[in-house]
């Protein structure tokens, strides 16, 4: 299915989870100050493994960076 | 100075300098001026994952020591701001949020309508509230009784190092305020953190003078001299102004050396 | 900071904060304030003795470690500072003088013209010549060209508070001088004192701010501190001011939590 | 004679020196941050004793205090 | 100057300075001010009626010849704002409201939300809408987005003479207008409303900086005189601020008096 | 106006606006702001003949009708000055000379010894002295005192166009003035002349910012006004400044629109 | 009936309307800058005479005065 | 003989006056706004005719210009 991931387009196959998305994108499972939104909602991250995604969802992976 | 400590929503800080995390060229610099500023608590955003990117900056802040202030930087919504928080509330496992919401990408002031909507959503949503705001004072007062845990005014725009624009409304802000007021945004150099201080903020947060400086960690070890000086000297008790000059040596006891009829 | 030290017609001094004794309650609260200000270097005055006075405040400084440094304070004339520097020679067997020679009394502005006059007669007398100015960049260039070994302009009338009334000026001074610049007078708080050194005095002189504050120790060492933030600031190349704002935090990366059809 | 010292009227004795007006107004010999001007001319403390003054003789005594 | 009138929403002025009828000891002295500043339009409140008041403010104004730009003044809520709009549409027959919704007695200061809300409902009404606000150029923007005629920000808060506090902040409000822009509130004397004018200002309101001057007649005659020089300063192209000098006499051709061996 | 002139040496003017007349583009321009400034007064330079010059400049300042006042510029030295007041004396035929002695060629700034010199020797010499000076107060004494008809302190350098860089000093100058007080040099637009006006000045006399400005003649105009506005402000009585609000609409009286159960 | 006009509480007789009100205040007729709220709702000049006021109304009876 | 007139060398036969060189500038007679120095005295435009230059002699003939 098509989904959008931090503004590109993805091709996933059906069934894929928010943690298939953080795999695809090599981010280690312990990364620090990672965080998902999916559709404009957080994924806590206790629930990337069961949160499906769905034709069209709109995914963000944020990360800290320096700033203000 | 630790009987002086600042207290925000219950937590205590020995340092009355925030410290901006943008704008530093690298890592190992924003680690030196963590130091030479002795801050405690430095802001840090949210972007998009960079996967090529080595490092956390979050490692770099661990290893300095100092706590995270996450910010919402970059948001022009409520709704964005909020969605941001959240997140970095996931990010950082931390309710603390500086919570900034823009009108405008040339100036980045406030954006008075939306700051308080989500200021008020975020109070609700158990956040503590730490808003960048304008010098207004009515807003201020507002975001006061929505419940914010501080208030941010700005002294001049980010980045602008143009100092103190409104002294007026700072003291206004700082008269009426029942939170902390730490002046955020303006500052160019020490000097106008002394300033801020001897008007009587509780804290100053510093970004670009430092970060952007030829030399962050001296500047950064200024503002925090800065700051230092401007809070003892709010204590102390300054003289009053006077258009006039009054005399620190005594004027009772000159010599008159000249005499009536004394050849020289 | 040791590296960093001011030079004075070939003594050096750490510490850039020079002490004026004149207006404290006691010596008690003087001796406390030179602790608390890291002073090396104080002055004083000559006034008719008095048999009833107790204790030399010589002694004071004595015990605090400091060095004297003798005015001319309360002269009018050239020929009367001439006089009461050749005594201070005398009395505390040092060529050092800081030279003031008033116009006013109310104002307690340096007349200029006597000014160069004593300053020129002094040189020639050996003396080691401090005089405190208008903040004329023409008079400062006067007073190096004949000779003396600083100039401490003013920023504001004495014992006025008012800080530095006219930067500009100031640092057209800074900028020709060939010798120490030294900010005497005007100082009401620490962050006047960092700000001259911004803009890039030398050292900066203060008596009234610290002696007359509610509490002259507290405000000894703000001043203090001010003076090395400023002088930290001054060399650590602060950011240019700009109308605008420059972002602290990347605006790329931000992330879009809205999208078409996706119900929230 | 009549001289007048801190700008109040003296009457001393002919011969009087510089010296006996130290030790009429009591100052410990070798008080600190004291000097003397006679007649608007600094007298050295090695000259007290030597350093006549005369009829209408104006001396200064000065000592260090807080100032400035 | 009648081919450089003021426009707004439609109608056009001679006159750039409207006044405040607020402040006057009486009906004469506003007469005197009226004419002396040559206003085409003056500010008026509702409040209660009082039965034993003898001649009412709209004949004083009608004979003097301005027109009536009624205010909400004393309003702290857009709810109330928008209802004593409503009174002032029916009680002076216009649809021009200049919109006041303060948030404090204290400061007078505009409330950024209340104001925002109560703008965008007058303009919704067919009201031509010219809101007082603060100096937030993100404020300004918004109110000209909801359809305001013209936006009216304060240079400092009502009656306190202070000037332009933050001349920054006006500057870009006015750069990036698209309506009128009239500085309300803090002018003092002549000097702010010129410097109001030359930062590019549209028009200026002056209301208490004449009618409790001591003399309203002639300071109406000031600000008025004020206004103008300032306007025409802008449009004239003023030279650029430089910190040295530049000699307006020729440097070159200065005879040379002295000579070698020429006895004088 | 004509009741409150201008009152120099015996001379009396409608006009407190004296007009520079270096630095425009021609005698055309010339003539044009001297009318739009209705100047009375115009100062004019000496330098070497030039055989190819056409015209004098005597022909265009008698044609509009405007008195000539003779200056020293360019001279370093009280002797030159003196020689130059004297040719002066010679080619214009009036006792009345505008002094300068300029210390340095960058600031233009007045050599305050020189200057009391050259001022003592012409008012000796029977010339009504008008000398540009410092803003130091001291020295606007001193010239005072040795018999100068006025004095004509600097507000910045000339042709800087930054205005009153010390307000505090000129207020003082003039609070112990005898002579008339003109403010010279600095003046960059209108609000700087009402301002200098306001603070008590008797006349602004103004070059660079008219001569050098995009449109002369407008800008002359504006001068003109805003040293009219300032003058009538001056003696208009401002109000005080104060750090909260006045209301200058009642607040008695206001409606109350809202009732218990009442249905809107 | 019991109604508050400008802030004090008025007897009024049934079916006094805002017409009678402006009579009871001796407001002329056509005294300018004048307007009325009746329960926070504008009634327009023409309206006066037809609206009817009743029990607990709060009427705002309003005139131009110097401001702002 | 020699003489430096507004800064440039010269040469005049004996005898020459300040008149001689006003002349020699064509300068008008009657020209507004001008005067001479010689040797630093100013030569009132009365005498010029009878002030005669010697060796060496500094002229200095100044007008009129706009300024400060």
């Amino acid at each position: 299915m098509k989904v959008t991931v931090n503004g590109r387009p993805r091709e996933l196959s059906a069934g894929a989870t928010v943690a298939s998305v953080v795999e695809m994108l090599d981010v280690a499972p312990g990364a620090r100050g990672v965080a998902i939104a999916l559709d404009g909602e957080v994924v806590s991250r206790g629930r990337w493994a069961e949160t499906e995604l769905r034709e069209g969802s709109l995914v963000e992976i944020v990360a800290a960076i320096g700033g203000g | 100075m630790s009987a002086d400590q600042l207290q925000i929503a219950g937590r205590t800080f020995d340092s009355r300098l925030i410290l901006g995390t943008g704008g530093f060229a690298n890592h190992e610099l924003l680690a030196q001026a963590c130091r030479a500023a002795g801050a405690e608590l430095c802001t840090v955003a949210l972007r998009r994952l960079d996967p090529t990117a080595r490092g956390s900056i979050l490692d770099v802040l661990e290893e300095v020591g100092v706590q995270v202030l996450p910010n919402t930087a970059g948001c022009f919504t409520a709704r964005d701001a909020v969605t941001t928080a959240q997140l970095a509330r996931e990010a950082f496992q931390t309710d603390w949020i500086k919570l900034e919401v823009i009108g405008d990408d040339r100036t980045l002031l406030p954006d008075a309508v939306e700051l308080v909507a989500a200021a008020e959503e975020l109070v609700d949503a158990g956040f503590v509230v730490l808003p960048y705001t304008t010098d207004d004072p009515v807003l201020a007062r507002r975001l006061e009784d929505v419940g914010c845990a501080a208030v941010m005014p700005l002294g001049s725009p980010i980045g602008s190092g143009m100092g103190i624009c409104n002294p007026y409304n700072l003291s206004i802000i700082i008269e009426r305020a029942g939170v902390p007021v730490i002046l955020d945004a303006g500052v160019g150099t020490a000097s106008d953190a002394a300033l801020a201080m001897e008007h009587g903020c509780d804290a100053v947060l510093c970004a670009s003078a430092i970060s952007r400086a030829h030399d962050p960690a001296a500047m950064a070890r200024a503002v925090s001299l800065g700051v230092q000086a401007g809070r003892l000297a709010h204590g102390a008790g300054r003289i009053a102004r006077r258009r006039y000059a009054q005399a620190s040596t005594p004027e009772e006891g000159m010599p008159a050396f000249d005499v009536q009829g004394v050849a020289r």
